[in-house]
């Protein structure tokens, strides 16, 4: 068991790093980047000097070579000269082009574009000595926003909306758990009964509603008409207020008091909540009506158990075990599968911080959160494979 | 109503099996190294004549489905020889394999896997001649009818999808498939096991008469005894991995020299009250393949186990005529 | 053989259960009678759905959804099941009548030791506390001829063979040692030589609790070496009904006759096998007249009319020998006595 | 006497031979919703490919000072009606939702096209051959499936549009994709962008669902008989796995369609998607969110057609995996 354990830990390690060097090229090979409104602006009145876009392209690292760039992105190295015993390593390297050649060419379409031909100036280990640098992204430095929060740590940035994602997704979860399961197992065991066929179409209304259709009539719905209809209303975005407002028959609300973040939780709450009900009470369902066809239940019922003890002992915990897949793996979506929703309900958390920085280009915090959401994957998958050896004594690894 | 004992005149080897291996391996730890090897087929050879039924039974697990799929190298062996008309076909490939293989063909256990199910049986049965660019489309068609109606099926019938036909039918395509390619060698897989008792008489008969008609020569395997009584010329007797017994028919059933065959044979039950016999029961299961007792692998079950059994395998050999054994009592 | 002016433990009257499909009405079991004596074991023999363990389900009543008992009385131990509620049938299950089934690994819970599952009986029906009821199972695991059964009270089914699992599915139906086992097809999926052992273990623990048994095969080798009387099951239906001596030396119905003749037997060598032809009817669209009249060499050798019009009644035929049979009926018994003669 | 019996015919003889398809469509019309959700979605198809005819204005016709119209207003100078109003710049909403419909219902079903033909190849091609292609195959797919898809397909997209060039698209395919969607050349670039997107990411699952197919059929015996009369790889791949796993395919891909049509739109919904002014139903939606405020109606209007195709593909999905259970007879 240790060494399985020990096997998948260093197989985690390995996809970590295949997908961080993935998302990182992909990041940084394509044209474009930080850089693109400075160049428009060079063109236009000259106003910004090569020198001043030379410093700039050291400030992002883009004038160093893309292994260099990654290196440092991902363990803080190389930081100056490599000396080892007295001499100096890849001194004459260049690991990178402070001033590029760009020449404008006719390619094969007939079209003028601007080429990187040559390199002005190269750019050498050692006069990476005093630049900044992260501690590198293995550690848990994500480096500087470049946009977002100017030159503050990424860090930062995720700290402060991660509690605002834990509680939205840990709460709806909670209760997606709550009530999907026994909702998925009564409809299982009452297959065919009036509340089955309500339930699993409701169900089926509710898994083909996309979220961002869904939370925006919510928010039409609980906010919007009935705050224009003098009715008791709920907000219909952010976490919290800035000023007191007042709520028809509820009363005055002050901003930040904990009745004022309950009814900013309410309807992404309930949107995200009615979503994996419905998606997991039909799978519950449906895994239940599989489990109830074996023959062990039958035993169970030919053994004289209350049909109450054959659902809850002998079927449930067989039920369960591919459920589990499906709950640990709403872990890592913690960080991904709330972008819609919160960007809707303008919920101030990870989704979308993600969202902004992909909008305003700033790569270290859009690659902090895909590398958090790969990590989390991966330790996913470990707990559920951990998991699986728990509930089901079919599987031992070794 | 016993008919006499077949003589053969001739006998001629149609099927010779050298040494056949089939092992599988289980790989573990962090290296994924080889971990166990289950020897499924375990050095086993025998003879085929021409013109014969070869039955082979044996428990689940014991490799004689094994033995089927390697001799049509379905499964690829780990080692020995299978000659064809003294062509040994491990050694052939392309062109040269494919004309051995109309030679021999198979017939599979379960009725509902062995057609797909998007086939009109009619091409189902043509379907090895296609792949044979055998004959013209015409003759292809005329042959696939003839087929179709020795195994009781009506002309219209090929026009239909498995799913109309009962298990007992699907059996009788199955055969006509096979047969469909003129092939001198049928592999039976156990034909009849899935099929109600009254219908498994039906597919019985049908074998035994195409034999007869077409001089086949079966390979049956099957895991009841008093079918493979029914059906063979002589009898194979396999016990994990190996065979432990080979005899004529009766020679066999009045005469088992082996333990194993014996609690066989006393195992079975016999529909007649009347008759009362001693059962030798068994004790125990049958072990893993993957790890099987030293010496005499039957030696845990085996009632008249002595020491040397617990040490050495005994050596399969010809005990009387025609009559293997692989046992020490006969030593 | 058994006294049969003893009370029958088990009288089941006009049973029918139906399943209803989108593509009709099943009637899996149409009409079935038949009484279980003290201490016997009665073999209910046929081919697949001819509706043998749908009969063992409806005794338990534990068919499922779309299937359906709706007609019949089952009478055992003085009440009728099929008026029971459904809390008094589940204090009769598993404690005044158990049943074992065909696929002895997939029967056992796979996520539960199976001390547990055998436990379980005890503490549901006798209220033992937890740590007696383990000692009990353990006990029983071994009476069944488990091997280590202290040790293997902790394994999981996955880790046992099918013979092993069998065992285990026998230790918990006789736990509470019921009056009535029912058994169907125990042996099917195990190998010839696991099979011995199975059947000497129902023969030797009958002998010692005195249950009675009903045991479900289509194997008449198993029939013949286990039951003490037979019912033949077609179609939904019992066509013929004896003690098992009288039933393989005298076979009355040509169903029962042909089977006995289809199947090879061992030390028997022939040069053909008898067939039925066809194949089973289609429990929605039934023949008219006798079920077996499509298949029926007799009915065409003979060429009797009335066997496509009407089904006969199970009736006398001969001393404990029931028949569904126009050749045996009475108008017709003349008839019978001639197909006898050719017979012979 | 035991031949002259045998002899007897007694199969169950059934009135007319049934192909497996014709039987699959006899139980696909038992179930109702998905016969409904197919007549709509007919319906649906007829009016985008008849766009131009049916919409009332052009595209991006604007007319001074119409904005934001009631459904039903009548402009006073021509008397024609916007049917479902105008948006914030004048345009008419009925004759963008058609258009939209165009693109969107295109985008997802060249989308699904696309996913499946490559899934279907590298399924089939990884379960049939095995060793260590399919292994390195199916560990890709395993990853790119367990990590939440949304934020990949955001950053691809945003990548893409950022640099519309970087991937080389034939000009014919631009100007029959241009074509399809009633879009000139220049806009239809971006929907093709998104279409590979869609279906880069989208291939897995089906993918992972073929190669389950070929492995679960490469057991079946029918194969095993085809090989011992000597067919081939291709032979048993093209005769026997394909037609056999055409039925969970089918499924797969018309639950795809629903997916495509809700991943598209929240695409364009998020902005990472096809902009405007090319209207899609999700970039319509996103705009008019803005002023649901005051307009309570206008997301309704781009959202209840993202809804509805949802709903019908799933309908659809549902129907047919019911009619192809394979726990039922076939």
């Amino acid at each position: 068991m240790l060494g399985y354990i020990a096997r998948r830990l260093v197989q985690m390690v390995g996809v970590v790093l295949i997908s961080a060097v993935a998302t990182y090229a992909l990041l940084n090979l394509a044209p474009g980047g930080p850089m693109t409104g400075l160049r428009q602006q060079q063109q236009g009145r000259n106003r910004i000097t090569a020198a001043d876009i030379a410093r700039i392209r050291a400030y992002y690292e883009l004038d160093l070579y893309l292994p260099v760039r990654f290196s440092r992105w991902l363990i803080g190295h190389p930081r100056g000269p490599i000396t080892v015993g007295g001499t100096e390593w890849f001194a004459n390297t260049p690991i990178g082009c402070r001033q590029p050649i760009e020449k404008n060419v006719r390619n094969e379409k007939g079209k003028i574009e601007t080429k990187v031909v040559g390199c002005n100036e190269n750019v050498y280990l050692r006069d990476l000595e005093g630049r900044k640098v992260s501690r590198g992204i293995l550690l848990g430095d994500f480096g500087a926003s470049w946009k977002l929060l100017r030159d503050r740590p990424v860090s930062d940035l995720i700290m402060s909306r991660l509690p605002k994602t834990i509680e939205l997704i840990g709460l709806s979860t909670l209760l997606s758990l709550l009530l999907g399961i026994p909702l998925g197992i009564y409809s299982a065991v009452k297959q065919y009964s009036r509340f089955d066929y309500i339930f699993t179409s409701l169900a089926f209304l509710g898994s083909a509603m996309p979220t961002f259709f869904f939370g925006i009539l919510m928010i039409l719905v609980f906010s919007i008409l009935p705050k224009s209809a003098g009715l008791p209303y709920l907000p219909p975005g952010s976490a919290s207020a800035v000023r007191e407002y007042v709520v028809p028959l509820i009363g005055t609300i002050q901003p930040d008091t904990i009745a004022d973040r309950l009814m900013h939780l309410v309807l992404p709450v309930i949107t995200l909540t009615i979503v994996s009900v419905a998606s997991w009470s039909r799978f519950i369902r449906a895994s239940m009506l599989e489990v109830l066809r074996q023959d062990y239940v039958r035993t169970a019922r030919a053994k004289g158990l209350k049909e109450k003890l054959v659902i809850l002992k002998h079927a449930l915990r067989n039920a369960l075990i591919p459920f589990v897949t499906i709950v640990v793996f709403s872990i890592p979506s913690l960080f991904g599968g709330a972008i819609i929703t919160e960007t809707i309900f303008s919920w101030p958390g990870m989704g979308r911080l993600y969202f902004l920085a992909l909008g305003d280009s700033d790569f270290p915090v859009a690659m902090a959160i895909l590398f958090i959401t790969a990590v989390l994957t991966v330790i996913a998958t470990l707990i559920r494979d951990l998991v699986y050896t728990l509930i089901d004594p079919r599987i031992r690894y070794s | 109503m016993n008919e006499p004992l077949k003589t053969h005149t001739a006998r001629m080897e149609l099927i010779q099996v050298r040494n056949l291996k089939k092992y599988y391996t289980i790989r573990g730890g962090f290296f994924q190294r080889i971990k166990s090897c289950g020897k499924a087929v375990d050095n086993v050879s025998f003879d085929i004549f021409d013109g014969e039924t070869l039955g082979l039974v044996g428990e689940s697990g014991c490799g004689k489905t094994t033995i089927g799929r390697t001799m049509l190298r379905l499964i690829e062996p780990t080692g020995g020889e299978v000659y064809y008309e003294g062509n040994n076909i491990f050694n052939l490939s392309g062109g040269a394999l494919q004309a051995i293989r109309r030679n021999m063909q198979i017939i599979f256990q379960d009725p509902f896997s062995s057609l797909d199910p998007r086939m009109p049986v009619g091409e189902s049965i043509m379907e090895g001649m296609r792949i044979n660019r055998i004959g013209t489309r015409k003759e292809q068609f005329d042959m696939m009818i003839d087929v179709l109606r020795k195994v009781g099926l009506e002309d219209y019938h090929a026009r239909r999808y498995p799913h109309e036909f009962s298990g007992g039918q699907r059996q009788r395509i199955g055969i006509a498939r096979a047969l469909a390619l003129r092939p001198r060698f049928i592999i039976c897989d156990e034909p009849v096991s899935a099929l109600d008792v009254s219908i498994q008489s039906q597919v019985l008969n049908i074998l035994k008469d195409l034999q007869e008609e077409y001089g086949l020569t079966y390979l049956f395997i099957a895991h009841n005894l008093s079918v493979v009584e029914h059906i063979s010329d002589r009898v194979a007797v396999m016990y994990l991995g190996k065979i432990v017994e080979l005899a004529h028919r009766a020679e066999l059933f009045y005469n088992p020299l082996h333990p194993y065959t014996q609690a066989l044979l006393s195992a079975i039950p016999i529909p007649d009250p009347a008759v009362k016999r001693k059962r030798i029961t068994l004790k125990g299961d049958v072990p893993s393949l993957f790890n099987p007792p030293k010496g005499c692998r039957f030696h845990p079950r085996c009632p008249f186990a002595k020491d040397q059994c617990l040490v050495e395998a005994p050596p399969y050999r010809e005990v009387q005529k025609g009559h293997f054994a692989a046992c020490w009592l006969n030593e | 053989m058994k006294i049969q002016n003893e009370q029958p433990v088990l009288t089941v009257r006009n049973l029918k259960t139906h399943f209803f499909t989108e593509d009709g009405v099943v009637k899996a079991v149409d009409g079935v009678d038949f009484d279980l004596y003290p201490g016997e074991i009665l073999g209910l023999v046929g081919e697949s759905g001819c509706g043998k363990s749908v009969t063992s389900l409806s005794i338990l009543r534990l068919v499922g959804v779309p299937g359906k008992i709706v007609d019949g009385e089952i009478w055992f131990e003085g009440k009728n099941l099929l008026s029971l509620t459904e809390n008094e049938m589940v204090a009769m299950r598993g404690n005044r009548m158990s049943m074992i089934f065909q696929q002895p690994q997939t029967s056992l819970n796979p996520v539960y030791k199976i001390g547990d599952q055998v436990a379980e009986v005890f503490t549901i029906h006798k209220n033992l506390p937890k740590k007696e009821a383990w000692d009990k199972a353990v006990e029983l695991l071994h009476l069944v001829g488990i091997p280590d059964a202290e040790k293997k009270a902790h394994a999981f089914p996955h880790e046992m063979s099918g013979g092993q699992a069998q065992r285990v599915m026998i230790a918990m139906a006789l736990a509470l040692n019921p009056t009535l086992l029912i058994a169907d097809e125990p042996t099917t999926a195990l190998d010839v030589t696991i099979q011995a052992q199975i059947m000497d273990l129902i023969l030797e623990l009958r002998e010692k609790m005195g249950t009675s048994v009903i045991l479900i095969t289509h194997d008449l080798g198993v029939i013949a070496e286990m039951a003490d009387r037979v019912a033949v099951m077609y179609a939904g239906q019992i066509v013929e009904q004896a003690t098992v001596q009288e039933l393989f030396a005298r076979p009355h119905h040509p169903y029962t006759k042909g089977l006995m003749g289809s199947i090879p037997v061992l030390g028997k060598v022939t040069r053909r096998l008898e067939v039925i032809p066809g194949s089973v009817p289609n429990l929605i669209n039934l023949p008219q007249g006798c079920r077996f009249s499509p298949r029926c060499k007799a009915r065409i050798e003979q060429s009797l009319e009335i066997c496509l019009h009407e089904n006969p009644m199970l009736v006398e035929t001969g001393s404990n020998h029931l028949c569904r049979c126009w050749l045996y009926d009475g108008q017709m018994k003349s008839a019978g006595d001639l197909m006898e003669a050719n017979h012979e | 006497m035991a031949a002259q019996v045998d002899s007897i015919s007694l199969l169950n003889d059934y009135p007319k031979e049934e192909s497996p398809w014709r039987l699959v469509f006899r139980r696909f019309r038992k179930h109702k919703l998905a016969m409904i959700s197919l007549g709509v979605m007919l319906v649906l198809f007829l009016i985008t490919l008849f766009a131009r005819q049916i919409a009332p204005f052009e595209v991006d016709e604007i007319t001074v000072g119409n904005y934001f119209l009631k459904p039903g207003s009548v402009q006073e100078a021509t008397g024609r009606v916007h049917l479902l109003g105008t948006d914030n710049l004048g345009r008419d909403l009925f004759s963008r939702l058609i258009y939209a419909g165009r693109i969107s219902l295109t985008v997802a079903l060249l989308s699904v096209v696309i996913s499946s033909i490559i899934g279907v190849t590298i399924g089939a091609i990884s379960g049939y051959y095995g060793g260590w292609v399919d292994n390195l195959l199916m560990r890709i797919v395993e990853f790119f499936l367990t990590i939440p898809s949304l934020p990949i397909l955001l950053i691809i997209s945003a990548m893409l549009l950022k640099n519309q060039d970087a991937i080389p698209i034939p000009q014919f395919l631009l100007e029959l994709a241009g074509k399809l969607m009633l879009l000139e050349v220049r806009e239809a670039r971006q929907a093709v962008l998104i279409i590979l997107v869609l279906a880069g990411l989208g291939w897995l699952t089906s993918a992972q669902l073929m190669r389950g197919m070929v492995l679960s059929l490469r057991n079946q015996t029918f194969v095993e008989a085809a090989k011992a009369m000597g067919a081939g790889g291709a032979w048993i791949i093209l005769r026997h796995m394909i037609p056999n796993a055409m039925a969970p395919i089918i499924v797969d891909a018309s639950l795809n369609m629903a997916n495509y049509v809700v991943a598209e739109a929240a695409l364009s919904f998020l902005g990472f998607g096809i902009q405007e002014p090319i209207p899609t139903w999700g970039n319509m939606l996103s705009a008019t969110q803005a002023y649901m405020l005051d307009m309570p109606w206008l997301p309704l209007i781009p959202g209840l057609p993202i809804f509805l195709c949802s709903l019908a593909f799933n309908y659809i999905g549902d129907g047919l995996r019911d009619a192809l259970d394979p726990r039922l007879k076939l």
